[in-house]
């Protein structure tokens, strides 16, 4: 039972325990050291990201540590597969990159106004904290630990401005997070009391279908799906996304709506490798495909800029449901091994950065014209060409348009849906793109549009938050060059294949 | 049997009753009846623990909280009573929820009797963990990540409350400023029933290592003892701004977390405890976690800052 | 010997039921708050005096007795003053509730 | 019907309750309430599948007890932070509905 800490172990449990004491000790020393304690760390937290990746790749297998040397079902185990690691390296990008943008709207400072800083600081650790735990979480009941933890780093962000109406959001965003926790649960306790054990890996080995296991996963995939405010449980998403400061609004959209979908593809493709039934799949599709077209349509009528990018948010989500019907029961192969499974996560890292990458811009436009309406853009594109061109590029990501790594995820869902013959799909993705341009060129016509007279701007934007911006926006791109077959990292360590233990 | 059953009838009654109830208030009243009830319920189901945080947590300092927050609500109570949804959602959500209860029900009839556990696993290394409750040594050493990560959800609820105050009040007095008269029936309640109060909670946390007891139920009396002087007037919350209060509430934590990191040097994993000295660690982290708890708890009551500090 | 303390125990226990009895009787029936309180107050109590006295027969060790007796020392005190309190804002005199 | 059958039965009608009452009752203090009930609801559950699991001399499974009491904890932060959330809500805008705006 010796568990000897291999380095691998070691890092999972940093990835972990670095962010969380961070923040800590950030929460201890106030808001003017706050923001310091976080750009230290971020350096540090993507490197141990990038390790982690890297130990997973070497290895080509599940990355796995028991904590306190208790073997489950008895211990809580941390797993690191592709998928997890792929997941690590984009939160970790993802928030240094948000940290570097953050610095000018929430500088360090004492006293009276140090209350913004501070909570946002500590509580842009603790997600990180959290993300990575949810991401390494190999038992259920420790992920509902993780989940909490998230919610409660995400809650008080959407009311950070302290705006009345964005007191309502936050309120009713907990409510529709802690449903989703509480059905979670329900599902975790009805799992345990069926096979005596939450470990992911010895679940998946004694579930059987049956109506205990329909009932647990079907209330666990609600709670989830109220989590990732998947159509049409999304009512609290759009007033809470746009009511955030803007690098608030990057980490909600961007990575925290993220996990609840990632552990819904754990419980479907690791708790219960190939059970699922079509049927079940299909439902799941279907609610995608609604988000995306009642999102995109939504999102074409909002007369703020900010509610248009949330409602965008909804209808990507959208996306990201449509690979269960293409890659639950494939026609030849294993479910990981289909171009669905990459094109989903694919599609989730891409819009990750795309999406951070045009609330930020919105939010420096906000912060340059004094308001965020849509119909007042005009002269913009000419007073912040960079921001504009930064939100046009995630723009392009949204739609799907060559070469982002947008186009490449909505390729591969494409192909896989023409495989799995499943053509209606296909009609969603191209429709959801169509709609998504739409979106986009209309913010953009505006935002180049002549406003006669040169555009006032209330406070100079500085030009290295808006390369920020850029750099973000660039990475979505990048993922344009990524090939249009199945990632092989994002096949390590599926169920399928033997797991190498790393005691 | 018989006793189970008009319990189980009595815990629906007052259920119903706290859901249906016309008064805010009295849904309130009834919900903390309905924790009594059900910690009385958690001791016919062996499980001492979960009866005295059902207790003290679920209904005691939950109830408290509610009834706090009802009595700043009460004046919004007829305006809202015109909202109530039209009989047709009522109905559809009376339908969707019975047939969510009785698809729970079939679900429950249908897990098998004797359940699939882990007690002998608890029982068989218990011995390691040098401790005699076993919901401690689940809590403490085998599932010691959750309980560490659960407490750092404590604090970060704390930090989500206190993010909510206005900019100039910010670093002030959590909570409205309380003063009983010294003479009153109230302080002299307190001033006998706080040393009490405390002496029962350290005793739990001592037996918590032995019998039913542990961090959370003793730190939830002592936040409630707080909690009951700082009514009084006996004791003031510090401003949030004040560095030993920050140092208080992190103290449980960061030392949990430097034990558990110590663990890789001592005993080769992350939370694990070289056996000789495990119930010497698991105690060293126990002390100061329940300290860090109840003034979490009694902050978490409190509220954000709302009156600004002499600065 | 164990006979008797039994026999001693399920009276003392009835008795004590019995007051309980009386008291929500009291509760439901009189007309105002005062009065209510007075009997709900008086009669749990008593009640609770009875019913612990019943089970120190059944207790094993000195220590378990003890617990009993401050079991129903601090639900006399926790009874009367918050019988105090709402009395107090109950009264006709009194602020109103 | 066992005990723990009864309060298991108990524990899905308390989850069925609690979840009407979060839908139907607008005021989001009546809703804390609810979510209160289905904890309590699914945490009864946990509690017969840990008596169920009763062994080795124990009254009851350990682990799901002690899951149980983590999730209480979680609860009482989750409710302290609503309620936090609704009263500086109704401090603000001097209403306490969730409706107020679309």
């Amino acid at each position: 039972m010796a568990n000897s800490a291999t380095a691998g172990g070691f890092l999972l449990v940093l990835a972990i325990v670095l962010p969380v004491m961070g923040a800590l000790l950030s929460l201890t020393l106030g808001g003017r050291h706050a923001e310091r304690i976080a750009l230290i760390l971020m350096p540090v937290g993507l490197t141990v990201a990038v390790a982690i990746a890297a130990v997973v790749w070497r290895a080509h297998n599940v990355l796995q540590y028991f904590v306190g040397s208790w073997d489950p079902p008895l211990g809580v185990a941390f797993r690191a597969d592709g998928l997890s690691a792929a997941m690590i390296v984009t939160a970790a990008l993802l928030i240094s990159g948000i940290g570097l943008f953050a610095r000018a709207q929430f500088p360090a400072q004492g006293g009276a106004k140090a209350r913004a800083p501070l909570v946002f600081w500590t509580l842009l650790l603790m997600v990180w904290g959290a993300l990575n735990a949810v991401f390494i979480g190999g038992d259920l009941f420790n992920l509902y630990v993780a989940l909490e933890l998230l919610t409660f780093a995400a809650v008080p962000l959407v009311s950070l401005d302290g705006r009345a109406e964005t007191f309502a959001a936050a309120l009713r965003y907990l409510l529709f997070a802690l449903l989703g926790s509480i059905l979670y649960l329900l599902g975790t306790g009805l799992l345990y009391g069926a096979y005596g054990t939450l470990d992911i890996a010895l679940l998946s080995g004694r579930i059987h279908a049956g109506p205990v296991a329909w009932a647990a996963v079907s209330l666990m995939t609600a709670g989830l799906l109220a989590k990732a405010a998947l159509y049409p449980l999304h009512l609290w998403l759009p007033p809470a996304h746009a009511g955030a400061p803007a690098p608030a609004s990057a980490i909600l959209s961007g990575l925290v709506v993220k996990a609840p979908f990632f552990l819904v593809v754990r419980l479907w493709f690791d708790v219960m490798p190939g059970l699922p039934e079509h049927a079940a799949a299909q439902v799941l599709g279907g609610l995608g495909a609604a988000a995306i077209i009642f999102g995109s349509i939504l999102a074409l009528r909002q007369a703020r800029l900010k509610l248009l990018i949330a409602y965008s948010t909804v209808a990507q989500i959208g996306y990201l449901f449509l690979m269960f019907p293409l890659a639950v029961r494939p026609e030849t192969g294993h479910p990981w091994a289909t171009a669905a499974w990459t094109g989903g996560v694919l599609q989730a890292v891409s819009h990750a950065f795309a999406k951070a990458a045009m609330f930020m811009a919105a939010g420096l436009i906000a912060e340059a014209l004094g308001h965020d309406r849509i119909a007042g853009l005009a002269g913009i594109g000419r007073a912040l060409p960079i921001t504009v061109f930064a939100f046009g590029l995630g723009g392009l990501s949204l739609m799907g348009l060559p070469p982002s790594g947008g186009f490449v995820a909505k390729a591969m869902l494409l192909t896989a849906a023409v495989a799995e013959n499943q053509w209606w799909w296909a009609v969603v993705v191209l429709a959801g793109g169509v709609l998504a341009g739409g979106y986009v060129f209309l913010v953009l016509a505006r935002a180049l549009a002549d406003a006669g007279e040169p555009l006032t701007l209330l406070s100079t934007i500085s030009r290295s938050r808006q390369a920020v911006v850029v750099v973000l926006a660039l990475c979505a791109v990048l993922l344009g060059f990524v090939p249009l077959r199945p990632s092989e990292l994002l096949q390590i360590g599926r169920p399928g294949l033997p797991i190498a233990v790393f005691r | 049997m018989a006793f189970d059953t008009g319990l189980a009838v009595l815990v629906l009654g007052v259920a119903v009753w706290t859901i249906t109830a016309r008064d805010t208030f009295a849904a309130v009243v009834g919900f903390v009846a309905f924790g009594l009830l059900l910690a009385l319920v958690w001791v016919r189901l062996a499980a001492p623990d979960v009866a005295l945080t059902e207790a003290a947590i679920g209904s005691g300092v939950t109830g408290g909280l509610l009834l706090g927050a009802h009595t700043h609500l009460r004046r919004t109570e007829t305006a809202a009573a015109g909202e109530l949804p039209g009989a047709a959602l009522r109905l559809a959500a009376a339908v969707l929820c019975a047939m969510v209860s009785a698809g729970l029900a079939a679900i429950v009839l249908l897990l098998p009797e004797p359940a699939p556990t882990l007690a002998p696993q608890v029982a068989a290394n218990i011995a390691t963990t040098g401790l005699g409750n076993p919901v401690t040594a689940v809590l403490m050493a085998y599932r010691a990540v959750d309980t560490l990560l659960e407490t750092v959800v404590l604090l970060l609820a704390l930090l989500g409350i206190w993010s909510l105050a206005p900019d100039r009040v910010w670093g002030g007095f959590p909570g409205p400023h309380h003063d009983a008269d010294p003479q009153g029936v109230l302080t002299f309640a307190a001033q006998l029933l706080v040393p009490v109060g405390i002496l029962v909670g350290v005793h739990i946390i001592w037996d918590g290592s032995v019998a039913p007891g542990g961090e959370f139920q003793a730190a939830t009396i002592l936040a409630a003892m707080w909690i009951l002087a700082a009514m009084v007037g006996l004791v003031d919350a510090p401003p949030v701004s004040r560095r030993w209060l920050r140092i208080l509430l992190v103290a449980g934590p960061a030392v949990f977390f430097a034990i558990g990191l110590a663990g890789f040097a001592m005993a080769g994993a992350f939370l694990a405890y070289p056996p000789p000295y495990a119930k010497l660690l698991i105690l060293t982290i126990e002390i100061p976690l329940t300290l860090s708890i109840a003034a979490t708890l009694a902050l978490l009551v409190a509220g954000p800052p709302e009156r600004a500090p002499q600065r | 010997m164990s006979l008797g303390l039994d026999v001693l125990t399920i009276l003392a226990v009835c008795a004590g039921a019995f007051f309980f009895l009386a008291g929500t009787v009291g509760l439901l029936r009189f007309p105002d708050a005062l009065c209510r309180l007075h009997a709900l107050t008086k009669a749990d109590n008593l009640g609770l005096g009875l019913i612990v006295l019943g089970l120190l027969f059944q207790v094993e060790g000195p220590f378990a007795a003890l617990k009993l007796i401050s079991v129903w020392l601090l639900t006399l005190l926790a009874g009367a003053t918050v019988t105090q309190l709402i009395a107090r804002t109950a009264r006709p005199g009194g602020t109103p509730e | 019907m066992s005990s723990p059958t009864l309060y298991g039965l108990c524990g899905a009608v308390l989850v069925g309750l609690g979840l009407f009452g979060l839908i139907v009752h607008p005021q989001p203090l009546r809703k804390i309430v609810a979510f209160n009930l289905i904890g309590g609801g699914v945490f009864l559950l946990f509690g017969v599948v840990a008596r169920r699991g009763a062994a080795a001399g124990f009254g009851g499974d350990p682990v799901p007890q002690a899951l149980v009491i983590t999730g209480l904890v979680v609860a009482f932060a989750a409710t302290a932070l609503a309620v936090a959330l609704l009263l500086r809500l109704f401090h603000e805008t001097g209403r306490a509905t969730l409706r107020s705006d679309g």
